[in-house]
């Protein structure tokens, strides 16, 4: 086979993977088919639900800014993310250091 | 604060390291057995009929890396000319 | 006696004479400069692809600059070769087609993109020169020409990089990148002058042969992996990476990749084929094993939090790196036992390089995506994008390839390069693989977040104006797009044509060091 | 006889270039000392090329029999002096743009991109 | 403006007399840098000192007018696409072979062996590389200096420098 991928421990064929995900789609296609057959677009039951206030025209203003995306797992690792900022001080001559810092690391696993 | 004695030893290290290695390379003015350089005095006045023994390096030996020499300040004049380039559309 | 016998030359001599001539063509005008722009992109791209098929066909190409025949690399009478020699195997013709393709592609990118700019006969010329410094350093078979060439490709990137000069922060950028690289490439200058002090020889090949591992050796073998891995951007060193790679023109940004990829390719030349086995101890090994886990988890970690597309994008190919090294490490690990080596060492070298390959086909891409949404958008910020899949659908598609490509999702290629690293890094210890696959997971994470807030959502008042990019940018990012799709859909195939012969080169030094020095090696 | 003091000279002159680019605040210094940097690295490749009563590699009007010193490393250095001024122009450009736009030399106010 | 004063009129005169100097020393240099210590790169950037020297001493209000940025260009390609197209001409042999050495045509003189008091007309294409670089060089430090002393002036009247460029981020 021209698309079989041994690596040692198993295999990887991109058809096999194709034939199931098309089987998987097709499946899935058949499950919603089977919803609810009332459903119409662009009737009331279309319309967003924006805690019954009008929906703003400006998309901007009902959407989630990225900055606030994953936020949870920005405070979770809130000590990890403080060292890593610490290291980005974005400060030139640190920036240095740090190159020199990991020479001076290798230097000492391998000379001493 | 910290990392300031941290890089600072660090750069003590490296210059350890460099001095250190530096000098067990070999004594001072006693390059050892240089075959390159005896083969380029001997054969750069037969060859190449130059006299001067570091040009025949430079241009011909060595003549593609002078290519790159050239090519990085021609680098350099672009680079600088792109900084201090008049503003507004072209 | 055939003209394909200089193709080394060729590669790295084309796109330099056409950086020289382009300030002059420039005069004639816009579409002489672009015909001239676009023709030595083409053609480099083309030569690179006749270098990689010569090379496979007939074997390692070896080339004597300036010598009286171009085969011969020993003088009479000499063991050792004294003129500048260009060695090509097949990992470095692998090298050169992924600089050409890339290169090519920015360049079919930056025609339109770059279009309300001035100054863009240097820009032509300076891009140019970027390509024909990444050529040189993946090609060239001796160590100083190999700094000449790292600092041509360094020197062109700073000057790209500062092109918007009116940008404080792209300045800042160029600045930071420029003080970095410049002390880490002195420190590659000083591991030359160890050796040749040493030996008196410069070229990798005869430095290989005679190489006796003592303290001169260690430390130049030391500044050279570290400068380079700084080159290409591993943590601790990689703090230049995203300000260079978010603030350069998207199409230079395209090409920045391509020469971090070349850095790698030192980098791995040098641990092989000069060092090879007569490191003695696996030291260098895991400590690249360790920089390469490092650089996947902290790269990734800074990404999933940014919020600057490009700046995100440019986290990510720190992680990326972290991959190649990972995999190429685990290789280095298992060289010179051979049992190891056919258990997990080669298929870390297979996967290193077959990840190194599609990482410089999708990022590329990404970061081509990334320029289109700001050309046409007119911001890189993601919290002012939104709901542009509707407006830009091309866009949208190639992104989403590239995307699910670099997120490692099956079926497309970056799955086939992780899983590969995956199962042989889990042979050295199983905390690789996990490291490895937690990055895997932020990186999707990191792009459903790109995806969802500047693709998908309500569409918003300010980007009613945005339509779809020019159809030759959507032609650059499409052919990118096409190798991916084509490495996806035939991974066996591209395992064994295009990874195979340059793993083993890789790998086998005795060759390598033979075709300069004759056999006996 | 001078022993291996001109090694001591270029570790002297390659750790005061790393000082100066680690521990200096104004950009103009950086650039200095990335300068002296630069110039350590060129005298030791000068210094690894000298041989003991060595003259210079040219034959125009050079004595009989005299040794030459070896000339590969004085062409590395050639090479290796033009990058560096190459290097040391731009970097000086730069500088000069960095005043214009934040208005100080200080490397810790020019830190707009971080994190 | 204020800033480009000239010196005194002593080193205006004393420039002015030696800047030829320098620009025939530095010829002297780059012809011939296959013969004596130098070469094209060393020569070149002592003509390009001789332009500076007069920069300084005359100021930049004087100076740069006068300086004309296409003669430099001009320089500067041509020494580079001779240099590269030398290399090109010898792909008969190799990339960069010095097809010129001991033809007896241009630069093609041979050379007795051993210390000797050197012949102009040798060396091959050394020597004309040696004056492509040198050509190459004189352009390019000009033009350093130029687009430098432009940068200057750029710095201090900002505001008339301060249009900023409109693409398409601002």
């Amino acid at each position: 086979m021209c698309t079989t991928v041994m690596t040692g421990y198993g295999f990887w064929n991109v058809f096999s993977w194709l034939t199931f995900f098309v089987l998987i789609t097709a499946l899935i296609l058949w499950f919603r088919s089977q919803g609810r057959s009332d459903y119409k677009e662009d009737s009331l039951q279309d319309e967003i639900f924006y805690g019954g206030n009008p929906v703003p025209s400006d998309g901007a203003e009902i959407t989630v800014p990225a900055s606030s995306a994953y936020w949870g797992f920005k405070k979770a690792l809130h000590g990890f993310y403080t060292l890593l900022d610490s290291w980005h001080s974005g400060i030139a001559t640190d920036y240095v250091a740090w190159f020199v810092f990991t020479v001076a690391i290798f230097a000492l696993l391998l000379v001493f | 604060m910290k990392s300031k004695i941290l890089f600072f030893i660090a750069v003590l290290v490296v210059a350890g390291v460099t001095w250190g290695a530096m000098e067990s390379v070999h004594p001072f003015g006693f390059p050892g057995e240089t075959p390159m350089d005896t083969y380029f005095v001997e054969h750069a006045q037969k060859d190449r009929a130059a006299n001067n023994v570091v040009t025949s390096i430079v241009f011909d030996y060595r003549g593609f890396d002078t290519l790159g020499e050239a090519a990085v300040l021609f680098t350099a004049v672009s680079s600088i000319a792109l900084i201090f380039r008049k503003g507004g559309r072209s | 006696m055939s003209w394909t016998n200089h193709l080394p030359a060729l590669v790295v001599a084309v796109p330099l004479f056409g950086a020289f001539g382009a300030p002059l063509v420039s005069l004639g005008g816009r579409v002489a400069r672009n015909v001239w722009f676009l023709f030595f992109a083409a053609f480099s791209a083309f030569l690179s692809l006749l270098l990689w098929q010569h090379v496979v066909l007939s074997g390692t190409m070896v080339y004597v600059m300036g010598g009286s025949a171009w085969n011969i690399p020993l003088p009479s009478g000499m063991s050792l070769p004294v003129r500048i020699l260009l060695e090509v195997d097949s990992f470095g013709a692998l090298l050169a087609l992924i600089g050409g393709i890339c290169a090519f592609a920015g360049a079919l990118f930056s025609l339109k993109f770059m279009e309300k700019f001035t100054g863009l006969d240097k820009y032509t010329a300076l891009y140019l020169l970027l390509l024909s410094g990444m050529q040189g350093m993946v090609l060239t078979g001796d160590l100083f020409n190999l700094f000449v060439f790292i600092e041509i490709a360094s020197v062109a990137s700073f000057g790209l990089v500062v092109f918007w000069r009116d940008r404080p922060e792209a300045v800042e950028a160029g600045f930071k990148y420029m003080v970095v690289s410049t002390v880490g490439v002195m420190f590659i200058l000083l591991a030359v002058a160890f050796l040749y002090g040493r030996y008196n020889v410069v070229n990798m090949a005869a430095l290989g042969a005679n190489l006796q591992y003592g303290l001169p050796e260690k430390v130049a073998l030391i500044f050279l992996v570290v400068a380079l891995a700084m080159k290409c951007g591993s943590v601790p060193m990689h703090m230049w990476t995203p300000d260079a790679y978010a603030e350069a023109p998207a199409a230079v940004t395209c090409l920045l990749v391509a020469v971090s990829q070349a850095s790698l390719y030192a980098l791995f030349r040098i641990c092989f084929s000069v060092y090879g086995l007569s490191m003695g101890s696996s030291a260098v090994a895991w400590a690249i094993i360790v920089l390469g886990c490092l650089s996947m988890f902290v790269g990734v970690s800074m990404a999933v939090i940014q919020k600057e597309i490009k700046r995100l994008m440019a986290y990510h190919s720190v992680s990326q790196v972290g991959y190649i090294l990972l995999g190429l490490g685990v290789g280095l690990l298992a060289l010179g036992n051979p049992q190891e080596m056919n258990a997990y060492g080669m298929t870390a070298i297979k996967g290193g390089i077959y990840h190194l390959f599609n990482y410089a086909m999708y990022k590329p891409l990404l970061f081509l995506c990334a320029g289109a949404l700001f050309y046409a958008a007119k911001s890189r910020n993601l919290n002012s994008l939104g709901g542009l899949a509707r407006k830009m659908p091309y866009t949208t598609v190639l992104f989403l390839l590239a995307a699910a490509a670099i997120a490692g999702l099956p079926p497309f290629n970056g799955y086939v390069s992780k899983l590969l690293i995956y199962e042989s890094s889990f042979a050295v210890h199983p905390i690789l693989p996990v490291i490895a696959m937690v990055t895997s997971m932020l990186t999707l994470a990191s792009f459903v977040k790109v995806f969802q807030t500047a693709f998908l959502g309500p569409e918003k008042e300010a980007l009613s104006q945005v339509r779809e990019v020019p159809q030759s940018m959507i032609l650059g990012m499409g052919l990118l797009a096409l190798v991916i799709l084509g490495l996806s859909l035939f991974p066996s195939w591209s395992l064994d044509h295009l990874i195979t012969p340059a793993a083993e080169a890789l790998v086998d030094k005795a060759s390598y060091v033979g075709a300069v020095l004759g056999g006996g090696f | 006889m001078i022993g291996n003091l001109p090694y001591i000279v270029v570790g002297l002159l390659f750790t005061y270039g790393l000082f100066a680019v680690i521990f200096e605040r104004n950009l103009i210094k950086i650039a200095v000392g990335i300068t002296v940097l630069e110039s350590a690295v060129n005298l030791l490749l000068i210094v690894y090329g000298y041989r003991s009563g060595g003259n210079i590699p040219v034959f125009t009007l050079a004595g009989e029999g005299s040794s030459f010193v070896l000339p590969t490393p004085q062409a590395l250095t050639l090479t290796a002096i033009v990058i560096g001024l190459a290097t040391s122009a731009l970097l000086l450009s730069i500088i000069m743009v960095l005043y214009r736009h934040y208005g100080t030399l200080d490397v810790r106010e020019i830190r707009r991109l971080r994190g | 403006m204020r800033h480009m004063r000239p010196l005194s009129v002593i080193a205006r005169v004393v420039c002015n007399a030696f800047a030829w100097f320098m620009v025939v020393f530095g010829s002297y240099v780059i012809i011939h840098g296959h013969l004596t210590p130098g070469g094209g790169f060393q020569g070149g950037a002592v003509v390009a000192t001789a332009l500076a020297f007069l920069v300084i001493t005359h100021g930049g209000d004087f100076a740069l007018p006068k300086l004309k940025k296409e003669l430099f260009i001009g320089l500067e390609q041509a020494g580079l696409l001779i240099f590269i197209c030398a290399g090109f001409a010898a792909l008969g042999t190799t990339f960069f072979y010095n097809f010129l050495a001991n033809s007896g045509g241009l630069f093609g003189a041979s050379i007795p062996l051993g210390p000797n008091s050197g012949v102009l007309n040798s060396s091959g294409t050394i020597a004309l590389m040696n004056m492509a670089v040198g050509f190459e060089v004189v352009g390019g430090l000009s033009l350093i200096l130029y687009y430098m002393l432009h940068g200057i002036l750029q710095n201090l009247g900002s505001e008339e420098m301060g249009k900023e460029e409109t693409g398409h981020d601002r």
